[in-house]
């Protein structure tokens, strides 16, 4: 048998963000368990998404642990305080949901691979399918942090027409009455907003409660799978970015469907197909190379000889995806809500820092 | 008191030994454990001489222990760039060496505290309570959308400051400097319990107009108090920073206040070595108890819940007797 | 001159209102070095708000107060403290988890100054604490130095309080009612002993004990809805047909 | 910017300062009236806003759903009060600071452990969904008048409990000395009981309320428990009616902050970094009218004493 | 048949015993004083009736039932009225309120008090931390008579009160004992008005009573010892 490798995964398992971890972990341990692999062992600890805790288990993953790959981290910031730190130490980190903007660009490492996207990825996707629908005078909105940032300069770099307004909110914030009234007094043809997790939630129920009927995009992080039973109604009909849907129809996707759904008696969200995908491109690189051999190793993730559930998919020189990202649409299928995909909105899409690369 | 004497002197002792040993079993972890209680008691020392003597219940002091982790973070990062700090009026260079940045951190956060204090010292009780709450949520609001420190996602120093003659990256090392201030800021605030300032600050706590009426002026008590305590705080915010070789916006969260304090009621209030023995506590369980199962905080707040309803006077109350030591 | 001298405090028209009720109403009185001027009169009278103007807890609306011949009117409490002003309250405000030698040892602080000191233990200074502990005795409460003030009775406290006030060697002492709570052996033992600290400080002296008050005080003053309307000797105010009907009564004119 | 935006923004922040007073209520009469820090405030908001979801989704009801809230609420308040919260009256603040926030972990990882980690469905009902025209043609959801109409019934109920009923009064002075109104005759204990569970319930009624327009999840009540308190102490402590105004002030505040503070910026600098400062400053904004307000009159509007 | 009965009453304030032995009868109508030096346990003594400190050993009844034991404000509705040392009046509210927050049926109303204590009518809105420290304690007695107690006790109830106020307020004791048959416990520091209407006196020393019996009986010789009068 192969030598022994120990995986360390890093996820948010407490406290208010605890879905998208406990998402990312069930992904992962499906295929890991599906591999049947005794060699491979997984070591999780819950990050209570404080950087500061992330950054003190990575130290002791590395340290006392002596993990060789890590992964699972949910949040860009959290991301940042760990990802250079542990590739600097010969770690591979694999990126199973964000994907920050200097890590992509100028601080880009040869150990550090992201299996998700680059965060601007699905924001360029929306401004694209903007244009596409002959959008021409939109409202922007996100709050006020990095990452919101981030999105609405993703947003703004595909999209053509014009701004009837930017906003950024305050982070966590739960009522939107007021930026709805600018909405509509803007005389705008559309909303594109990015406003992850409750946030999200609130903005789409008061939008929807408020008579305002524009057309609204926004990205996957606001429709997904575990969130959208809580918006109900509300989302119908909404279009949103996503390089991923259930319905996506490749063998590998709907055993991957199939097998979570049996599994965890839940549909698989966005994130849990990220984390399966980790997994798979882990289990894929292990077989053709040993993890102590980090060239070969590493080679063989850039390889990406793997089944991913997105279809087609391959890294750029910055270890990123080159994907395609597709427009999909929030539907009921009996009591349940979901989504499916109505267009491509970026095909083989790779993102804007790349060159900045220099690797 | 012999009884609370002997106490601390254990757990100095133990905290001392368990990464000497852990050195030893080559379990780094362990270590860098043993400092996050260091340096997280050194931040509640800070608290203490405010909350245990001054009776000022900040809930704010995570504005200090943040401003000493930016301190950090700012200088060192600047270092690594070799981008000076400003140019107008006078050069200002980053640095990677510790004792100046300590300076640094220590400066910037008792002059938070002189503003902060000057400000808040103008209301008593709750009300002091929620406006320092107010000025560390205003710097935690300025952190998070300060996108030329990097905003939320905070600030990365790849590698640990230095200082001289050591090698800080080495985790016993490290330790050992955190542990050594550790010890001089409960040996300060131990002097400073018993000096005269101590005596007059813990009258003012309990008794306003009695401190007026012998010719002193509670404010510039209360003040001076707030701002020795911000600094030592600021300072272990400093330290923090250099250990994670980060500091972001979380620093500055009233999570992190709520934190501080709570390391010091666990403790035992105005007992010396209550912020060391509540971080220890807390930190353990924390780290222990995440092993048990996902919903380990439920345990967590299980046990704190036994410690504030069975353990009057923290656990050193609970140890040594209700009483504050008179001597 | 002369005059000047002796006149350790002197308030002049002082006047204050708390919305519609006139607390003060111009009212002027001094103290002579070696006296004790007794300020009494009916509850609500405005006694307290007086010795709050003069200690400077409360600002007159009008007026001003002298003391040692320097107006001190701008001065808050504490500078008021530290020129010599030696004050016990109507309701016992002490640092109730010290103990009784700590409370005296604040005081010998105070009038020290040195506050700002962060080393050095102040409970083993030897100057701090003899001075304390000769406060105590002349209070009799030496034997409990070493307990803690909330253990005290009432009345205990009370005597605290002077003690207090004497470590401050103050120039002048106001004083809210020392024998309320104090039972009569107290209360006789504090006469005693007011008598003597006369000629160490002039008292102004707010009692409602007359046993007290007629024997300890050189001069009355009678306090009614916020005016003085009688000052005089002993004999004088224990005569006066006023001062009897608003505060008196029969029984203690006999 | 049309006038009438501008007044329709007003009416936001108004609606939003109601909200905050509705959310505050429970916590202004347990902490101004009991004098008791009750951190965990938030995590009954939580319970209320569970409790609804999961009724009406039972029976579809959001009536039934209402009342659901408000007795989850206030069992779960009147159980706290009996375990934990009845021994530390006589303890000072920090005892029960630490207690309360021991509390919200119970609270809330037990409420992840059972209803998971993900958010829940509470929708408005389809009666109360969708705007209404107010004079001057402002577009004004219903939903949101029917919050003002309740916040503005629970204000005048709980006003008149603590200022006018004997059982107020009785409430109030046992914060002042409980010992001694106990020694007059009054079963204080019983009566903070009741204190407790109504401030409980009403944590719960608001949950439930506004969870209907914002998402219903673990970890909800925390904002709201911060917010709350900043609202109480503008107000000044133990007063009703300072609380409504702390709260219409925050809200107005929060509201046109957001709102102009961009466009004032905007006058003097670039409109990229115009709206991203403005958008910062306004997000300290309320802090900084606390900390103002403070440092003007250092117990609250209406704060009696401190 | 007694109203009131101690028996070797023994009470402490956590380790420090303060209590050593008190022995106390009262009985229906009539005034008992309860006498001795500062700190020698009058207001402890008072404190264990009313429940506000337990016994350690002894026993306390009052009409009958046993008090050991009982919560406070249950003793206070057998009809234990209590005006405590120090005064503890309901700072933030008002004067009315403070009399109305206890008040319990029977003939002592807010008119009662008032034409008892006129000037609390006037003062009727003032909060109580406004008063004057006469006032507070007119206040304080107003309202332990307004849960229309069988036993009132007054600690130190007229500390700080004018001549004339104190004539009054023992003038009105005098007249409840007379017309209501009110029993009074009560601890003063002036003898001389306390021989007027008290029936009784207990003596305390060290927490222990050492003495009892008539005001008359009351000779030179124990006021030095035990009063240091
Ligand atoms: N802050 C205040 N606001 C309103 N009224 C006040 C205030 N302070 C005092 N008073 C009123 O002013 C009057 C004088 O009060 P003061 O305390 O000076 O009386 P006093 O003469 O000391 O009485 P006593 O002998 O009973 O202590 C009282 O009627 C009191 O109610
Ligand atoms: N809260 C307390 N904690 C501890 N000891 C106390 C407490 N209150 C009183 N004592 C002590 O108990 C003893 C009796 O006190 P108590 O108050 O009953 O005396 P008293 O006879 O009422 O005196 P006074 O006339 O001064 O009011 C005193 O020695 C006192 O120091
Ligand atoms: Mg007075
Ligand atoms: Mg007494």
């Amino acid at each position: 048998a192969a030598a022994e490798t120990k995986i360390g995964m890093i996820t948010t398992l407490s406290g208010g963000g605890a879905g998208l971890g406990v998402d990312v972990r069930d992904g992962f341990m499906l295929a890991i368990d599906q591999a049947g692999r005794d060699n491979v062992e997984v070591v999780i600890e819950d990050d209570q998404r404080k950087p500061e805790s992330a950054v003190q288990i990575a130290d002791r993953m590395i340290q006392s642990e002596k993990v060789d790959i890590m992964t699972g981290i949910i949040w860009s910031n959290l991301a940042m305080a760990v990802v250079p730190s542990a590739t600097a130490q010969g770690v591979f980190y694999l990126s199973p949901n964000a994907g920050p903007s200097a890590l992509a660009g100028k601080r880009c490492h040869e150990n550090y691979f992201n299996v998700a996207w680059q965060n601007d990825n699905l924001h360029e996707a929306a401004g694209a399918y903007a244009n596409d629908a002959e959008l021409k005078n939109s409202y922007i909105l996100a709050p006020n942090y990095p990452a919101g940032k981030d999105a609405l300069t993703g947003y703004k770099r595909m999209y053509e027409g014009d701004l009837a307004g930017e906003t950024y909110t305050k982070l966590g914030q739960t009522d939107y009455a007021a930026e709805i009234a600018q909405i509509r007094a803007s005389g705008a043809d559309s909303v594109y907003f990015f406003l992850p997790g409750g946030m999200g939630i609130s903005f789409l129920k008061q939008y929807a409660d408020s008579g305002v009927d524009l057309p609204v995009v926004g990205p996957a992080f606001s429709f997904d799978q575990g969130i959208l039973q809580a918006v109900g109604g509300a989302a119908l009909g909404i279009k949103n970015t996503s390089q991923w849907n259930k319905d996506l129809d490749t063998p590998a996707n709907t055993a991957f469907v199939a097998a979570f759904e049996q599994k965890y008696d839940r549909l698989p969200s966005l994130y849990a197909s990220q984390g399966y995908d980790t997994a798979n491109l882990i289990l894929s690189a292990l077989d053709t190379a040993d993890v102590s051999d980090k060239d070969a190793f590493r080679a063989a993730l850039k390889a990406a000889k793997f089944d991913s559930v997105r279809g087609a998919f391959k890294f750029g020189n910055n270890h990123h995806p080159i994907q395609n990202i597709y427009v999909r649409e929030v539907i009921q299928e009996g009591d349940v809500f979901t989504n499916k995909i109505i267009a491509t909105g970026l095909e083989n899409h790779a993102d804007a820092y790349a060159a900045d690369c220099k690797m | 008191m012999g009884r609370e004497r002997l106490l601390n002197a254990g757990v100095i002792l133990l905290l001392l030994m368990v990464p000497l040993w852990a050195w030893s079993a080559d379990e780094p972890f362990l270590i860098t454990l043993a400092t996050k209680v260091a340096i997280l008691a050194l931040a509640g020392v800070g608290l203490n001489i405010a909350l245990g003597i001054g009776g000022l219940v900040s809930l704010g002091h995570a504005a200090f222990f943040g401003i000493g982790g930016y301190a950090m973070g700012i200088l060192a990062a600047h270092a690594q760039n070799y981008e000076p700090l400003m140019q107008w009026p006078m050069l200002v260079e980053g640095t990677n060496q510790m004792p100046l940045i300590w300076l640094v951190a220590t400066a910037s956060s008792a002059l938070a505290a002189l503003v902060i204090g000057a400000l808040s010292l103008r209301t008593s009780g709750v009300y002091f309570i929620m406006i320092t709450l107010a000025f560390g949520q205003m710097l935690y609001y300025f952190a998070i959308s300060w996108s030329a420190y990097g905003g939320e996602d905070g600030l990365s120093i790849w590698v640990r400051n230095e200082f001289p003659g050591l090698n800080t990256l080495v985790p016993l090392q490290f330790f050992l400097i955190c542990y050594v201030i550790l010890c001089l800021a409960l040996w300060f605030s131990a002097r400073l319990a018993h000096a005269p300032f101590g005596l007059a600050l813990a009258a003012a706590r309990q008794c306003e107009a009695r401190v007026e009426t012998v010719g002193i002026t509670p404010y510039k008590l209360r003040l001076t108090a707030f701002v020795i305590s911000g600094a030592i705080t600021g300072l272990a915010g400093a330290l923090f920073a250099d250990l994670n070789r980060f500091v972001s916006p979380t620093m500055l969260s009233w999570h992190t206040s709520g934190e501080i304090m709570i390391f010091v009621i666990i403790g035992g209030v105005g007992r010396l070595f209550g912020p060391v023995i509540g971080a220890a506590l807390f930190i353990l369980l924390e780290h222990f108890l995440g092993g048990i199962s996902d919903y380990w905080q439920i345990y967590l707040g299980g046990l704190l819940l036994m410690i504030v309803l069975y353990a009057r006077g923290g656990i050193i109350g609970a140890i040594s007797g209700r009483e504050v030591a008179h001597d | 001159m002369t005059d000047q001298m002796t006149q350790v405090l002197k308030v002049r028209n002082l006047s204050k209102s708390f919305g519609a009720l006139q607390a003060s109403k111009n009212i002027s009185l001094d103290l002579k070095t070696g006296e004790i001027h007794a300020l009494i009169g009916p509850n609500g009278a405005g006694k307290s708000t007086l010795i709050k103007q003069i200690s400077g807890e409360l600002c007159p609306d009008s007026g001003e107060v002298e003391v040692l011949g320097q107006d001190v009117s701008a001065l808050d409490r504490v500078a008021r403290a530290q020129l010599g002003l030696g004050r016990t309250f109507q309701i016992s405000a002490l640092a109730m988890e010290f103990t009784v030698l700590q409370n005296t040892v604040l005081g010998a602080l105070g009038a020290r100054g040195g506050v700002f000191r962060f080393f050095g233990n102040v409970m083993r200074d030897k100057a701090l604490l003899q001075q304390a502990e000769h406060a105590l005795k002349r209070v009799g409460l030496i034997d409990d130095a070493m307990r803690r003030t909330a253990d005290l009775s009432h009345g205990q406290r009370r005597q605290l309080e002077v003690a207090v006030a004497l470590t401050m060697a103050p120039k002048l002492f106001l004083m809210d009612e020392p024998m309320a709570g104090l039972g009569a052996s107290g209360s006789k033992a504090l006469t005693t002993f007011l008598d003597e600290l006369r000629t160490e400080a002039p008292i102004l002296l707010v009692e409602h004990d007359m046993d007290a008050v007629f024997a300890l005080a050189d001069r009355i003053s009678v306090l009614v809805y916020g005016e003085v309307i009688a000052t005089g000797t002993t004999d004088e105010i224990r005569n006066d047909p006023e001062v009897r009907r608003a505060y008196l009564g029969e029984e203690e004119a006999v | 910017m049309s006038l009438i935006l501008i007044l329709e923004q007003i009416l936001n922040g108004l609606q939003f300062g109601v909200m905050l007073f509705l959310m505050a209520a429970g916590l202004t009469l347990v902490f101004g009236v009991m004098g008791l820090i009750n951190l965990a405030h938030g995590a009954l908001y939580m319970v209320g806003a569970f409790a609804a979801a999961i009724v009406a989704a039972w029976t579809g009801s959001f009536v039934l759903a209402l009342a659901a809230s408000l007795v989850a609420a206030a069992a779960a308040g009147a159980l706290v009060e009996l375990l934990v919260i009845r021994k530390l009256y006589d303890r000072d603040h920090l005892d029960q600071v630490l207690a309360t926030f021991a509390l919200i972990l119970v609270f809330s990882e037990g409420t992840r452990w059972i209803f998971g980690s993900f958010p829940l469905f509470l929708d408005v009902p389809s009666y109360l969904s969708g705007p209404v025209t107010l004079p001057g043609g402002i577009q004004y959801p219903l939903y949101r008048l029917t919050i003002i109409a309740i916040g503005l019934v629970v204000a005048t109920g709980l006003f008149w409990l603590i200022a006018r009923t004997r059982i107020g009064i009785q409430i109030r002075a046992g914060e002042s000395d409980r010992e001694m109104i106990a020694a007059l005759g009054v079963d204080i204990s019983v009566l903070y009981t009741l204190v407790f569970a109504l401030g409980a319930a009403l944590a719960g009624l608001a949950g439930a309320l506004v969870g209907a327009i914002q998402s219903v999840q673990v970890g909800m009540g925390e904002p709201v428990l911060i917010l709350a308190f900043v609202v109480i102490v503008i107000g000044g402590i133990g007063s009703i009616k300072g609380a409504m105004v702390g709260a219409l002030l925050v809200g107005l505040t929060d509201t046109l902050g957001g709102v102009f503070l961009p466009r004032l910026f905007g006058l003097f600098m670039e409109p990229a970094s115009a709206t991203s400062v403005g958008a910062s400053l306004a997000s300290m904004l309320i802090y900084i009218l606390m900390a103002v307000i403070l440092l003007v009159r250092p117990s609250g509007l209406y704060g009696g004493q401190s | 048949m007694s109203l009131l009965s101690l028996r070797d009453v023994t009470a402490s304030y956590g380790p420090s015993q303060a209590l050593f032995g008190v022995k106390l009868e009262i009985s229906e109508g009539e005034v008992v004083a309860l006498m001795g030096r500062n700190g020698m346990g009058k207001s402890t003594t008072i404190k264990t009736i009313c429940g506000m400190l337990p016994a350690s050993s002894g026993t306390l009844e009052f009409a009958g039932e046993n008090l050991r034991g009982m919560a406070s404000h249950r003793i206070a509705r057998l009809g234990v009225g209590l005006v405590p040392e120090g005064r503890r009046c309901f700072a933030p509210l008002t004067v009315e309120e403070n009399l109305i927050a206890a008040a319990r049926p029977g003939p002592w109303d807010f008119a009662m008090v008032a034409e008892l204590f006129p000037r609390l009518e006037e003062r009727r809105d003032q909060t109580a931390s406004s008063l004057s420290g006469g006032e507070q304690q007119m206040l304080a007695i107003g309202r332990a008579l307004m849960i229309n107690p069988r036993l009132l006790i007054l600690d130190e109830a007229t500390e700080g009160l004018a001549p004339v106020v104190r004539q009054e307020i023992w003038a009105a004791i005098a007249r409840l004992k007379r017309d209501s048959g009110l029993s009074i416990l009560v601890v003063d520091k002036t003898l001389r008005e306390l021989a007027a209407v008290a029936d009784r006196a207990v003596i305390l020393n060290k927490g222990a009573s050492v003495w009892s019996g008539t005001m008359t009986a009351l000779t030179p010789e124990l006021k030095d010892r035990y009063l240091g009068v």
